[in-house]
């Protein structure tokens, strides 16, 4: 077992955001496609900490910071479309959403 | 304003003012179109005049329009032995097809303007030296074309027949621009007298000439109508209102063959030399095919379309001899067919209208109910055939000359084939309608048959206007409604006294050709080896 | 920090909240009257930036703002330019959307303070020279545009719109975010032209290169280019007319000017190596939104398909890159937004009186309105790409640039044949439109359709950019030419044309 | 205890560290209970009741004097509690969904008692290296707030887990209180640390060390007073016990629990009251200062002194928590959510705006 | 000889994947609240990756905003709505199969690039510690222009959220 480096790290985030990648494209629930989402934005903040850290800068961190906040808005945002959608629709699956395929 | 740049504003002009008048002033409206073209045809005729035969390029006019360091484009017109007949001819075929469209009843404003618009984008190109503007100028009849075909055009077919001209053209046009724009992007301008000055200097690099002249040949030969790229034509005018069918056939398929005059031949002798045998191939697939199937046509109208591209192909051939006399001839074809073809769409416009139908089998001995418009139909059919007296027989003669001696013999045969074949068909053409037994379906027709109505009155637009309301409405009621109406037969007359004007005299046309048809066929068969030397100018 | 530098996004800041406050005081009529506000405004801004264009066109100048050597915000030749751009697009969207606001169940004002916002993201876009700039300045626009896809909350359509347009944009987010993190990693810095003094040692480094890649996939994303494309039909349709317009003239410049941003700001080097994929992308992007757009009977639909072809056209530019590429692309955005501009516009009058987007609503518009009907149609043809309009001679530009690039790479040629195939199969659906208006069918609904001044100005407006563009392009093209030249530095191509030779 | 000496500091660290955590461990249990008590006898105090008064071990009874006042006092009232919690059927609805509902009393309580791991409850025992916080973390607060916003997800859980409508409600209700009070609740904190400047707890209560006047409650009683608020409606206490009220929703979240399941909500609520108490100890009366100030303790004698003035200020915090429930009716979601959203939150951002105003002015 | 920050990060990423996977793939449950709680718990497992990274601040942040405010939006979402269909539809294979070719390509092409990832030359030596007031410092200096951007955008959210959410008018 060797102390983990800066690879470590990132190998750990690439795998993330391929995790997250993997539940956008594969799973039907708008809001677990949402979270899905959410795990690759998580999957930067951590490829971001661990370059501030191993770098020694601390602007990775700043963007971080501002990531979980843009993250926070479209969070906000998509979820009260989401129920907008449910209202008239009752649904929250991608599936159902095709009154615009022609 | 220099007298070539005020030939071509002035149908545009005309064109915005028309778009400024209301659709229910009709008779303002037909007027003021009437008297643009007039105009236009008055000033190219004093033009055709003043013209210097033998003076190289006269009435030069250049105006800087994009000046860039890397893109330079000026508006330059001017006119020379190859286009001067042309813009006689457009500028007479212009005011004709506007005055054969009187009935037209239906969004007069729109059709004026686009009509208006199709006639200056014509003189435009014709008259451009810088090949940007002929593209532009040639290509603002485009959409007019497609919106005439729809909105005021006949037939089941007029929606198909719009979009495959459209269709057609376009692709036409974007390939030659391709090519346009591949010279353009080696030698920075696409004036002509710069791009022959440059050339003399720097060949074009061998490998762009074999690209660009195909592209050129093809894209412009698709607005000509080239075999077997022809297949919009006689549906498109089948289906196209007269006037549009008219300019087209008449006027813009003449632009493609300009272009390949101007740009082809001069600055890329290797691409001629390469490609000329192929064009004369194609050229004769006009004259033989378009021909055989015109001859199977029960239909004036698509007669007249694949006969006209039969005509295309003397063109051809006299553009792939590439010699003195063949171009001269070609040039006399060009001339002489748009004012042939705008006749005899003219008149088988007519008869559409008043008789209802062009099915040849359905005529017979019209000709004692029409004497008028008859025989002008027998004139146009002739000509058509080549009887000599009208131009077109001197111009294809002509060309038979040039080839004579550049092809074997088979090709003069197979041309020869083609002018029997088109005596053929037009003679049965004029058998079936004209001639025999009257259908009894045409007993009523006449000359001008219906006393039609008057237009109404114009608005009350004030009491000081009272008097000219009324002027107007009398003058509307004389030439519209029915005191005299000879006059509307003048598009006819002045279409066919100048064709057989130029068939009696062609000497008028040859001697303005000859001069510069010998400068671009020593340009085009200057075969300079350029291998050695690529000294395209790097954008800075 | 230089507060003067900012002078149009803080006005159009302040002119967001105060439509945004404005609405809490005025009686709900009065409302609808605030569009035109916050358009003369932006009028305002637009003349007053115009100056700024006029006076000194080939101006550079960086300005830090903090610590760095160099800013995260640049006031460049392309940022004037393309802030202008946004101002003028912006203003007659909210011309339009005072002309749509009868559709809209509630919150009009709310819809005008978006758009404002919107186009902050836009104009700080624009001045972008920091990867986390662009992040956020694009994560603005897009989370504004989500709001304004889905604002007509009664239309299942239009919250559809805006939920694929915030699924398919968070995508594209975590992409670029994901990207960016890789290159601030490998780099050391965000900063544009931090990342272009180093880019010789990061060519080498696979993480950068990685980083740049999804950087430029959530780009592609917001251009809409194949194969990041699937959200626009279905967006386009269902947003409301007035938020479909600023999405594809504005959203889509800022992508444009961001790509330029970061393709030629920050890695010239690389992208001058990577013609290749941009080549390929550019003629798919052009095929298909071609062909998909071909068989759309529904007008927004059809427009949504005909933006993707247009993002490769305008990414024909981009693959010709140098000079005249760039020069040829803001060019032919110019032409567009008024194109589009115009499209819409007339759309917009159209759909407010029916619930059907067929193109059949089309159907006498030739003679319930003459002027909407010319309108539509000379915004088609501007399209199509047939003079005098702005579209021919934007296509002319691209053709010659990327005709020019061909020199150096042969497979320019096939993208030129590429265009040639897109152009004449955008004929056949621009001109269906066409037809439609004239003689397509007739319509039921033979009233005369009724529309306010501002419409007719903001119409006024757009046929005469489109044909100002076309007829005289001279001062466009120099303007375009400076600011391209002012700002990007897109590595000299002659050594390597030298070596090719 | 020499022994200790020798050690190496990791190990050292963690032995104290491990201690403490047992310490306070079992404080807060125990505080938990007999707050249990005090609720009961204090609402029977203003209900002119007795309150618990019988519950004993048999020999208590025996005892003389003492045994029958101790019985009266309920002393052992919540042993008895406890017993029977854990004697009692665990009954678990069929309807249920059984992973949830058998977490989510655990993740109810555990986030409570976990925030206290960074509150300071004394100075030292004399040794200046072993301060009397389990954590001293620099972003203590912050840490706080993480961990305290996640105890939502216990009643969120129970109430999604119990499968019917009224926990259902009590879970939808409190996810939404639980939020926006934790805005108004940052927000609040945000101009103490302003002030302080510094987010490290200890710091704070550092600050405040000079007496009874340096109290932040003084220098940000808009603060306080928000804070205070909003802690009853984070604990879920009256007047703001929308998610268990359990007149209109029996209960809440917890209807359907028994037993020792139920204990466990009951444990997070009290440790949670415990929890906010600590907090605005903390953040307003000085930590564990007296009210005379003081620096760090540097004798055992001290450092204990110093703990029990904090506990004395916990216990007043707490009274004032069960005081409040007999005093106040219950507020409707609607004033709730209006009180949160639009009094509270901008008075905290005026508060911020005005501090940091007077910072920049007065700072050199 | 693994120290103990060494085992934690072992112990935390694998959390962090394991989480994750279950997060998006569930193979035992497909309800949305099981995959909001498993991405609570990797938000708090990734925020242990942050503390071990000195990312203090962040990681306090990590966990109060995201498990804090953004899942419980999600969980209440998830329980006004009473989504429970997920569980009775199937997945869809084919979705699945080509999302998981494309992913395991990008994924490939990810972690070769990114084991080749070297920290810079220029950061040795000095330590940057993810405190608080640094990060304030370099926040509302150097990045002050995108923290007025990131406000608007704030209230962008704000004002879209209520047009969405609010009660239909008249």
């Amino acid at each position: 077992m060797i102390t983990p480096t800066l690879q470590h790290y990132l190998v750990v985030s690439g795998l993330l955001f391929c995790l997250g990648l993997l539940g956008v494209l594969a799973r039907r629930n708008l809001l677990v496609v949402y979270m899905s989402l959410e795990l690759m934005l998580n999957a930067a903040n951590l490829a971001l900490v661990a370059f501030s850290h191993f770098n020694n800068q601390l602007n990775g961190q700043v963007m971080v910071f501002f990531i979980i906040t843009v993250a926070a808005a479209e969070v906000a945002v998509g979820l009260a479309l989401i129920v907008a959608i449910y209202r008239k629709r009752q649904t929250a699956h991608v599936e159902d959403l095709s009154s615009l395929k022609f | 304003m220099s007298p070539l740049t005020s030939i071509v504003l002035t149908p545009l002009i005309t064109a915005l003012v028309v778009l400024l008048i209301p659709g229910n002033y009709r008779f303002v409206l037909r007027l003021v179109a009437i008297a643009g073209t007039a105009v236009t045809a008055a000033l190219a005729t004093r033009l055709f005049f003043l013209f210097q035969p033998g003076g190289g390029l006269q009435f030069d006019h250049q105006v800087p329009w994009l000046n860039h360091a890397v893109f330079s484009l000026s508006y330059h017109v001017g006119a020379d032995g190859l286009n001067i007949g042309l813009i006689l001819a457009a500028a007479l075929v212009g005011f004709a097809a506007v005055g054969v469209s009187w009935d037209i009843e239906r969004q007069p404003t729109l059709y004026y303007f686009l009509l208006l618009l199709i006639i200056g984008g014509a003189l435009g190109a014709f008259a451009s030296l810088d090949l940007f503007f002929f593209y532009f100028f040639n290509e603002l009849a485009l959409v007019p074309t497609f919106l005439m075909i729809g909105l005021w055009g006949r037939g089941p077919e007029k929606n198909y027949a719009a979009f495959k001209i459209t269709i057609y053209l376009t692709l036409g046009a974007m390939i030659a621009l391709v090519g346009l724009i591949l010279v353009y992007a080696q030698t920075q301008t696409l004036d002509v007298v710069k791009l022959r000055a440059l050339i003399a200097t720097a060949p074009l690099p061998s490998g762009i000439q074999a690209v660009a002249f195909p592209c050129l040949l093809f894209g412009f030969g698709t607005l000509v109508g080239l075999w077997p790229f022809h297949s919009w034509a006689p549906l498109g005018y089948a289906s196209a209102p007269t006037a549009t069918a008219m300019m087209h056939a008449g006027i813009l398929k003449k632009a493609g063959l300009l272009a390949l005059l101007r740009v082809a031949l001069p600055i890329m002798p290797e691409g001629v030399a390469k490609w000329m045998p192929v064009l004369l191939v194609l050229g004769l697939g006009n004259l033989l095919y378009c021909g055989f199937v015109a001859m199977r046509q029960r239909n004036l109208n698509l007669l007249l379309g694949n006969s006209s591209l039969a005509h295309m192909g003397f063109c051809f051939l006299g553009i792939a001899s590439v010699s003195v006399i063949g171009v001269t001839g070609t040039v006399l074809v060009m001339v002489s067919h748009a004012l042939l073809a705008a006749l005899s769409f003219a008149v088988s416009g007519w008869f559409h209208r008043h008789a209802g139908t062009l099915e040849l089998n359905r005529f017979g001995g019209v000709l004692a109910r029409v004497p008028f418009f008859g025989t002008v139909l027998i004139a146009a059919l002739m000509a058509g055939c080549g009887v000599p007296g009208f131009a077109n027989f001197a111009g294809e003669v002509t060309v038979m000359f040039g080839a004579w001696k550049q092809f074997p013999w088979f090709v003069m045969a197979a041309a020869w084939g083609g002018l029997v074949i088109g005596g053929v068909y037009m003679l049965r053409a004029i058998r079936e309608m004209l001639h025999g037994e009257l259908n009894p379906e045409f007993a009523a027709l006449r000359e001008f048959p219906h006393s039609e109505p008057l237009p109404e009155p114009l608005p009350n637009i004030g009491l000081g206007a009272q008097v000219v309301t009324w002027l107007t409405w009398v003058l509307n009621s004389a030439l519209g409604g029915g005191i005299w109406r000879g006059w509307r037969r003048l598009p006819y007359v002045v279409l066919l006294a100048s064709l057989l004007l130029f068939g009696f005299a062609p000497g008028i046309l040859t001697e303005r050709i000859r001069p510069d048809a010998e400068e671009l066929v020593k340009l085009a068969t200057n075969r300079v080896p350029t291998t050695a030397v690529a000294p395209a100018t790097e954008p800075k | 920090m230089n507060l003067s530098l900012f002078q149009s996004e803080i006005a159009v800041v302040l002119l967001g909240l105060g439509v945004l406050l404005a609405d809490l005081w005025l009686p709900s009529e009065a409302r609808n009257k605030l569009g035109y506000a916050a358009a003369a405004g932006l009028v305002a801004i637009f003349l007053y930036g115009f100056r700024g264009l006029l006076i000194d066109p080939v101006h550079v100048s960086v300005f830090p703002i903090g610590g760095s050597k160099f800013g995260m915000f640049i006031q460049d030749g392309l940022a004037v330019y393309f802030k202008q751009f946004f101002l003028l697009a912006a203003a007659i969207v909210l011309l339009m959307s005072v002309e749509y606001s009868s559709r809209f169940t509630a919150g009009i004002s709310e819809f005008y303070s978006l758009t404002l916002f919107a186009l902050l993201g836009m104009l700080f876009a624009a001045s972008s020279n920091d990867f986390v700039m662009m992040f956020v300045s694009l994560e603005l626009i897009t989370i504004t545009f989500v709001v304004l896809n889905s604002f007509q909350r009664n239309r299942m359509a239009s919250l559809e719109a805006g939920v694929k347009y915030l699924i398919i944009g968070a995508l594209a987010s975590a992409f670029m975010v994901f990207g960016i993190a890789l290159v601030f990693g490998s780099a050391g810095t965000t900063n544009f032209e931090e990342v272009r003094a180093l880019q010789k040692t990061l060519a080498a480094n696979p993480v950068f290169l990685v980083g740049l890649l999804l950087v430029t996939v959530g780009l592609g994303f917001k251009i809409a280019a194949v194969p990041f494309q699937i959200w626009a039909p279905d967006v386009y349709q269902g947003s409301p007319a007035p938020a479909t317009a600023f999405l594809a003239v504005g959203s889509k410049a800022a992508g444009i000017v961001l790509l330029m941003r970061v393709l030629f700001g920050a890695v010239p080097m690389l992208t001058s190596h990577a013609t290749k994929l941009l080549i390929v992308v550019a003629a798919i992007t052009i095929l298909y939104g071609a062909l998909c757009a071909i068989p759309q009977r529904n007008i927004k639909r059809l427009m949504g398909y005909s933006s993707i072809a247009n993002a490769g056209f305008l990414l024909l530019g981009v693959a010709a890159a140098p000079h005249e590429g760039l020069t040829a692309t803001l060019y032919y955005l110019t032409g567009y937004l008024f194109t589009v501009l115009a499209a819409f516009l007339v759309i917009a009058v159209v759909l407010r009186e029916t619930e059907s987007e067929d193109i059949s609503v089309l159907h006498g518009l030739g003679h319930r309105s003459p002027y909407l009907a010319l309108a539509l149609t000379l915004s088609m043809v501007s399209l199509a790409g047939v003079p005098p309009l702005a579209g021919f001679f934007g296509k002319f530009l691209l053709l010659r640039s990327v005709m020019a690039a061909g020199t150096l790479d042969s497979s320019y040629y096939l993208l030129v044949a590429v265009a040639v195939v897109g152009v004449v199969l955008s004929i056949y659906y621009y001109l269906g439109i066409i037809r439609a208006i004239y003689w397509g069918g007739t319509n039921p609904d033979k009233s005369v359709l009724r529309f306010g001044i501002t419409t007719k100005v903001a119409l006024a407006i757009c046929i005469a950019g489109m044909l100002y563009a076309g007829v005289l392009p001279h001062f466009l093209v120099q303007t375009a030419s400076n600011a391209v030249g002012s700002s990007l530095h897109p590595e000299p191509v002659t050594a390597q044309t030298s070596a090719a030779r | 205890m020499d022994f200790i000496r020798y050690l190496d500091p990791t190990v050292q660290f963690m032995l104290f560290s491990a201690v403490k955590i047992v310490l306070v461990f079992a404080v807060a249990m125990t505080g938990v209970a007999y707050a249990v008590l005090v609720e009961r006898k204090v609402s029977a105090w203003i209900q002119d009741r007795v309150g618990p008064n019988r519950a004993a071990p048999f020999f208590v009874h025996y005892l003389p004097v003492v045994g029958p006042f101790l019985t009266k006092l309920g002393i052992f009232q919540p042993m008895a509690d406890g017993l029977k919690f854990i004697l009692k059927e665990d009954f678990t609805p069929s309807y249920v969904r059984k992973i949830y509902f058998w977490i989510a009393p655990a993740i109810s309580c555990v986030p409570a008692l976990m925030t206290l791991a960074v509150i300071p409850f004394g100075s030292t025992l004399g040794n200046a290296n072993n301060p009397m916080v389990i954590a001293d973390l620099n972003v203590g607060i912050l840490y706080t707030f993480g961990i305290v916003s996640l105890g939502v997800y216990g009643i969120v859980l129970a109430g999604y887990a119990s499968n019917s409508k009224y926990p259902f409600l009590g879970g939808i209700r409190s996810s939404a209180q639980m939020i926006s009070y934790e805005i108004a609740m940052g927000m609040s904190v945000v101009s103490v640390f302003l002030v302080v400047g510094d987010l490290n707890l200890s710091k704070v209560v550092a600050y405040q060390s000079g007496g009874i006047h340096e109290w932040l409650i003084f220098k940000q009683p808009l603060a306080f007073f928000i804070f205070l608020v909003s802690a009853f409606a984070e604990t879920n206490r009256l007047p703001f016990d929308l998610p268990e009220s359990e007149t209109e929703l029996v209960g809440g979240y917890h209807t359907e629990y028994s037993s020792m399941k139920f204990a466990l909500f009951f444990l997070g609520e009290y440790a949670a009251m415990i929890g906010a108490s600590a907090m605005m100890v903390t953040l307003f009366l000085g930590g564990w200062t007296p009210i005379w100030g003081g620096a760090p303790a540097s004798s055992l004698l001290v450092g204990l002194s110093h703990i029990v003035w904090f506990l004395a200020k916990l216990g007043f915090f707490m009274v004032l928590f069960i005081w409040v429930r007999w005093m106040l009716p219950r507020f409707r979601y609607d004033q709730l959510m209006n009180l949160g959203w639009r009094r509270f939150i901008p008075l905290a951002l005026v508060n911020i705006i005005i501090t940091a105003g007077l910072i920049a002015l007065t700072h050199k | 000889m693994p120290t103990l920050p060494d085992l934690l990060f072992y112990a935390l990423a694998g959390f962090t994947l394991l989480f994750g996977f279950l997060c998006v793939a569930n193979p035992f449950s497909r309800n949305p609240v099981t995959s909001a709680m498993f991405l609570v718990l990797t938000i708090i497992s990734m925020a242990g990756l942050f503390v071990l990274l000195q990312a203090f601040f962040l990681a306090a942040v990590q966990v109060l905003v995201y498990a804090g405010a953004v899942m419980v939006l999600f969980l209440f979402v998830i329980m006004l709505l009473d989504i429970k269909e997920e569980e009775r539809r199937r997945l869809n294979k084919a979705a699945l199969g080509i999302g998981g070719v494309a992913v395991l390509a990008i994924a490939g092409l990810l972690v070769r690039a990114l084991v080749q990832a070297t920290p810079l030359a220029s950061a040795a030596g000095q330590r940057a510690e993810g405190s608080t007031k640094p990060l304030g410092r370099l926040l509302f200096t150097e990045y002050l222009l995108p923290f007025e951007i990131l406000s608007v955008l704030l209230l962008v959210a704000m004002v879209g959220v209520i047009l969405l959410s609010k009660k239909e008018m008249k």
